[in-house]
């Protein structure tokens, strides 16, 4: 068994091409956890990150620092009653949160994680993409209709209309980031995430870097339109408190619920992913070639091993601040038994054989945990957007820049 | 309790008006951005505002009934019930209208101190508003802000006057306590505390895009409709009308300060928010300058026990926060006033509304009730 | 002014004087709308402060309607107040300031006194069912309309 | 990549498809049928991966399923539905029914039968381009004077839309 798993972890093609099913399941059971486990460090993170933008100390009291919050919260939302509005439509009512969070999952089949780490490397990955992520739009709409009170139906149309109209600007930027992938000369272009990886490595700049201003803009067309995708931070009208209660999951509740807040940060992690991939050298560590050469390479392998000490270091710092009063006692013991399960991963990201494997899977989703922060800062930082300046800001600001960089990208590129 | 005889002004003459998709949305009683139990009837056609109308009373506890059976000293911490983010003006606007019914003049010192205490209250009154404000229009941190500094005010009334919100701080004839021992020291350091906060709030919101973008232009109303429906206090100079008691009909020794009165030139709710910012540092150099010159003496004038003003009646108006707050007092020699009759602000300010939100969208209708800034117990009274 | 208001209208103005600096004119019913247009265009008394009433019940006419007004530009108030008797309409000052909308209808919500000419006359504080004008004298400090009370709030009284 | 189970997912496809066109027909909620067509358009769209046509499949998700049942449930949504819901669904014309099918059953056979050169007797191979290249060529090679026009009409249908709902902006 062992060097069958060891002739997999160096072949080159991923498992899904490879056509064995049982890598292929493994990795879909791999990213199911990774991605419940962020999910539920991003429910942490968020709030203590907005708490302490806000001057204020975020959840504290479950747990040292609030860290056993998460738990406590799907433990709260698992047993919670799920009410079902009377005349709703029961079948409707039950598919729409399992379309929503299908949906968000199945994004997750493309995303390379590494040269070989995806689940499949479809040669149509961008494009999969793409249309899985528009299909979320028929969950929310559903999930409005069939709690058939006024307020989530409104909620549910606003959600759907900006949706729709962002995925255009985001189709776009999308495309002239694959236009990139084609234009060095010695391949075509390609739609399948890794190959477009693997151009950035081997034309050896990041797209948002490349022909300067047009990477960047299209970047930017992206990161706007991903916001305004997942209904987050200063395009959260859906679910604008002031005006139409909670948007189209009002009438959820527990269970369902935790379904839609599921499926919202993993779409948010998704479409983040996506970013990183087409425009940041998905799983390159940065300045690959202009820091090239065996000593930066030992520096930026040994990355890994510092940020997780560097974590058990501040878990620590955190115990010697704790309160003496005995009713911290359980707190301060958890924190120091975190603080060393941290210190542990750190030691053990040291060794050699493990070190470079990890290096592009760490190097991914820490550039996604960059994003994940700029979501939490925006929501910090920006008051919300009125529904017509949001459409306008996506049809008559996005869709027109989106347009020109893919003519601009076009153009260089053949002139280039 | 719907009452199905509402009745929309707008009703009679535009009858043919009702085409399909008309929508009449209540903006029920206990919606989150009324401040407190206001409730507007809305009628929409899809996101356009036809016309509002509001229902107010829910918080109606009859304060001019009741001080009709209430001696003047008794019926003093009612008045702070009213405006309850604002009471220590309400308190001073009332003690200077009984004064002036006695023909008493408050000591110096009691002035200086009454003008501290109620340009500080401007100060939180104002920061109150920002954060609800802000985060009606959806920017949840200036929340936080300001009530961290708005928590250092109420610490100051709090060691002066016992009480954090209704302070009732002062009494007809002047102050009843003495400074706290390291009141001005107190009050320096609030002072340096703050000054660089505002600039803070102004940092978050006044050049942030969005913020700019959802109220430059939303709820404007001209010069002329403000004096028109008597609208007073910052709306009224954020329409350009360079008007304020403390500097038109000046009292409680405002006239040897020396400040501005901020005003806006377009009357939108961006102007607004500029006047309201500029007035938070206007009464910091107020309350320097007050700190500064504050005289020694006596804090209480010479009042007899029982007061009994002589038959008479008169009208009194100070600069409260919110606007033009009046008070009417007909006295017939007893010691209960036989009618006292309060002009409240907000209570003028909010008919602007149905003006100001005319062919609005829905979310404005939010950030005009905010940036009116009613509190519903001095609506209602 | 004051006294180019009185050649004027004459018999109209009843007395017109100052109390403590402040200072009002009794006027005659009839003549009161027209004497608050000229107060408005001529005398630029453009901001109408408040409305309000004093009941005096042993008095034949037993209201006092009292207007406040302001001029920005002569940074100046008056009173104009006159007397009407329990039933009587007094003139509604909404055609000259619209700011009189709803304080005329707080005076009627809590003195019953109808001011003809008012475009929505109808109770703003009280609920519209509610029966008696609180801010009367006859009216009792904790009386409530028990009728209205049982059928909407379904409780006995609210005492 | 070799395929796996091909006949097990070809059955497993279809029928879902077949189903799921049955469903469209005989929900009396418009939503519900609504939702069948969406699955139904997945189902094909699993049948062009199956004959390794992956662009085209991707195509389908985004155009078909994400984008028109979206504005097909939107206009679902926006005109209420109680009163339709009411009327009786099957009015007397099932005699007209039942004579199209025999019809159409018909047609089915003659073509089987006779154009029996049309359909390709072996399974579909993996091509060497990849579907997308082979597609590019074809659109943007010799049929690119039919896609301009069909991009013309495609934008007169656009303009009429906003010239009909320009009375209401």
């Amino acid at each position: 068994m062992l060097e069958y798993i060891k002739s997999y972890l160096d072949s080159n093609t991923t498992p899904g091409q490879a056509g064995n099913l049982f890598w292929a399941s493994v990795y879909i059971l791999l990213i199911f956890l990774g991605l419940s486990v962020a999910v539920i460090a991003m429910n942490w993170l968020e709030r203590k990150i907005l708490a302490h933008m806000q001057v204020r100390l975020g959840p504290m009291r479950v747990g040292p620092h609030g860290l056993l919050q998460p738990i406590a919260d799907a433990i709260k939302l698992l047993i919670k009653e799920d009410i079902m509005p009377s005349q709703a439509d029961g079948f409707v009512f039950w598919v729409a949160p399992i379309v929503v969070v299908i949906t968000a999952f199945t994004v997750f089949i493309v995303v390379p994680f590494g040269p070989t780490h995806a689940v499949t490397d479809m040669n149509i990955g961008v494009l999969f993409m793409l249309g899985v992520s528009s299909l979320s739009v028929l969950g929310i709409v559903t999930a409005g209709w069939a709690s058939n009170s006024h307020y989530p139906l409104m909620g549910a149309l606003r959600s759907s209309a900006q949706m729709v109209s962002y995925e255009i600007a985001m189709g776009l930027a999308v495309v002239s980031a694959v236009l990139m992938t084609s234009l060095n000369q010695t391949g075509t272009g390609t739609l399948s995430m890794i190959g477009i990886v693997q151009s950035q490595q081997v034309q050896q700049i990041w797209f948002a870097f490349k022909f300067f201003p047009l990477g960047l803009i299209a970047f930017f067309v992206f990161a706007v339109a991903m916001v305004a995708e997942t209904n987050r931070a200063p395009f959260d009208l859906p679910e604008a408190e002031s005006e139409l209660t909670a948007g189209f999951h009002t009438e959820y509740s527990g269970f369902r619920w935790s379904l839609f807040f599921l499926a919202e940060y993993s779409a948010m992690i998704a479409v983040s992913s996506i970013a990183v991939t087409l425009w940041l050298g998905g799983w390159l560590r940065p300045f690959p070639h202009l820091l090239s050469g065996s000593t930066w390479d030992l520096v930026f392998s040994l990355l890994p091993g510092i940020t997780f000490l560097l974590l058990g270091l501040m878990a620590f710092v955190g115990v010697f601040r704790m309160p003496k009063h005995p009713y911290f006692r359980v707190q301060t013991i958890g924190l120091a038994g975190f603080g060393v399960v941290l210190g542990l991963i750190g030691l053990l990201l040291f060794l050699p054989p493990v070190r470079d494997r990890i290096q592009d899977v760490f190097w991914f989703s820490a550039k996604v945990a960059f994003f994940m922060y700029l979501y939490i800062w925006y929501r910090g930082t920006f008051p919300r957007y009125r529904f017509d300046q949001l459409m306008k800001v996506g049809w008559k600001v996005l869709l027109p820049v989106g347009i020109g960089v893919l003519i601009l990208t076009a153009v260089a590129g053949v002139l280039l | 309790m719907t009452d199905p005889t509402f009745h929309l002004e707008l009703q009679e003459h535009e009858k043919t008006f009702l085409d399909s998709n008309e929508l009449i949305i209540n903006m029920g009683p206990q919606h989150p951005a009324t401040h407190g139990v206001l409730r507007v009837i809305l009628k929409l056609d899809g996101e356009k505002v036809l016309g509002t109308e509001c229902v107010i009373g829910y918080l109606h506890r009859g304060v001019e009934k009741i001080a009709e059976h209430r001696t003047y000293t008794m019926f003093n911490p009612y008045v702070d019930r009213m405006d309850y983010v604002a009471a220590v003006s309400n308190g001073l606007g009332y003690c200077e209208s009984v004064e002036k019914l006695l023909n008493v003049e408050a000591p110096p010192r009691a002035k200086y101190i009454r003008v501290i205490l109620a340009e500080l209250n401007r100060l939180a009154s104002h920061m109150l508003w920002l954060g609800t404000h802000a985060l009606d229009i959806g920017a949840i941190t200036p929340l936080f802000y300001t009530f961290r500094d708005r928590e250092e005010i109420l610490k100051i009334f709090e060691k002066y006057c016992g009480a954090r919100l209704t302070t009732h701080a002062f009494r007809i004839g002047g102050c009843l306590y003495e400074t706290y021992e390291g009141f001005e020291r107190e009050v320096k350091k609030f002072l340096d505390f703050v000054t660089p906060k505002i600039g803070e709030y102004e940092e978050l919101l006044t050049t942030n895009r969005i913020w700019v973008e959802r109220t430059r232009g939303v709820g404007t109303i001209s010069a002329k409709d403000c004096i028109a429906l008597g609208v007073t206090g910052p709306v009224l100079r954020a329409s350009g009308v360079k008007w304020d008691i403390r500097k038109a009909q000046p009292y409680a020794a405002y006239a040897d300060f020396d400040f501005e009165i901020p005003i806006g030139q377009s009357g939108d709710t961006y102007d607004r928010y500029i006047v309201r910012m500029e007035e938070m540092r206007q009464s910091l150099r107020i309350i320097a300058q007050a700190i500064d010159r504050i005289p020694e003496g006596p804090i209480m004038a010479k009042v007899p026990k029982v007061i009994k003003p002589p038959v008479g009646e008169i009208y009194h108006s100070i600069e409260a926060p919110k606007g033009e707050l009046g008070y009417f007092i007909v006295s017939d020699g007893s010691t209960q006033p036989y009618r006292v009759r309060v002009r409240p602000p907000s209570f003028v300010n909010l008919q602007a509304l149905d003006l100001m939100v005319r062919d609005q969208l829905v979310a404005d209708v939010i950030a005009v009730i905010g940036t009116l800034d009613i509190v519903l117990g001095e609506v209602d009274r | 002014m004051v006294a180019k208001l009185k050649t004027h209208y004459l018999s109209g103005i009843l007395e017109a004087n100052t109390y403590l600096g402040q200072n009002y004119m009794i006027v005659e019913t009839s003549i009161v709308s027209e004497l608050l247009q000229v107060l408005r265009d001529q005398e630029q008394f453009d901001y109408c402060v408040d409305i309000t009433a004093v009941h005096y019940p042993r008095r034949e006419k037993q209201f006092d309607v009292i207007w406040i007004l302001y001029s920005f530009p002569r940074n100046e108030r008056i009173r104009v107040k006159t007397m009407i008797a329990d039933g009587e309409t007094a003139p509604s000052a909404v055609p000259i300031w619209p700011a009189a909308n709803w304080l005329e209808r707080e005076v009627y919500d809590m003195f019953g006194i109808h001011f003809d000419g008012h475009p929505n006359l109808k109770r703003i504080l009280l609920p519209d069912g509610w029966k008696g004008h609180p801010l009367r004298k006859d009216y009792g400090i904790i009386q409530q309309d028990q009728e209205w009370v049982k059928i909407n709030l379904g409780i006995e009284s609210g005492q | 990549m070799q395929p796996v189970a091909t006949t097990f997912f070809f059955y497993f496809l279809s029928g879902l498809t077949l189903i799921a066109g049955i469903l469209v027909i005989t929900r009396r909620n418009p939503v519900h049928s609504a939702l069948a067509l969406i699955l139904a358009l997945l189902g094909q769209a699993g049948l062009y991966l199956m004959l390794y046509a992956p662009f085209v499949a991707g195509v389908q998700i985004i155009l078909y399923a994400g984008g028109i049942m979206v504005l097909f449930l939107f206009v679902i949504m926006l005109v209420n539905i109680e009163k339709s819901q009411k009327e009786e669904q099957f009015n007397k014309q099932w005699v007209v029914g039942i004579l199209a099918a025999v019809a159409l059953g018909v047609l089915f056979v003659l073509v089987y039968t006779k154009g029996k050169s049309l359909f390709p007797d072996r399974v579909a191979q993996l091509p060497e381009q990849s579907n997308t290249q082979q597609i590019a060529v074809m659109l943007y090679g010799n049929y690119m004077f039919t896609f301009e026009i069909a991009s013309l009409l495609l934008l007169v249908a656009i303009i009429g839309a906003v010239v009909m709902a320009k009375k209401r902006i």
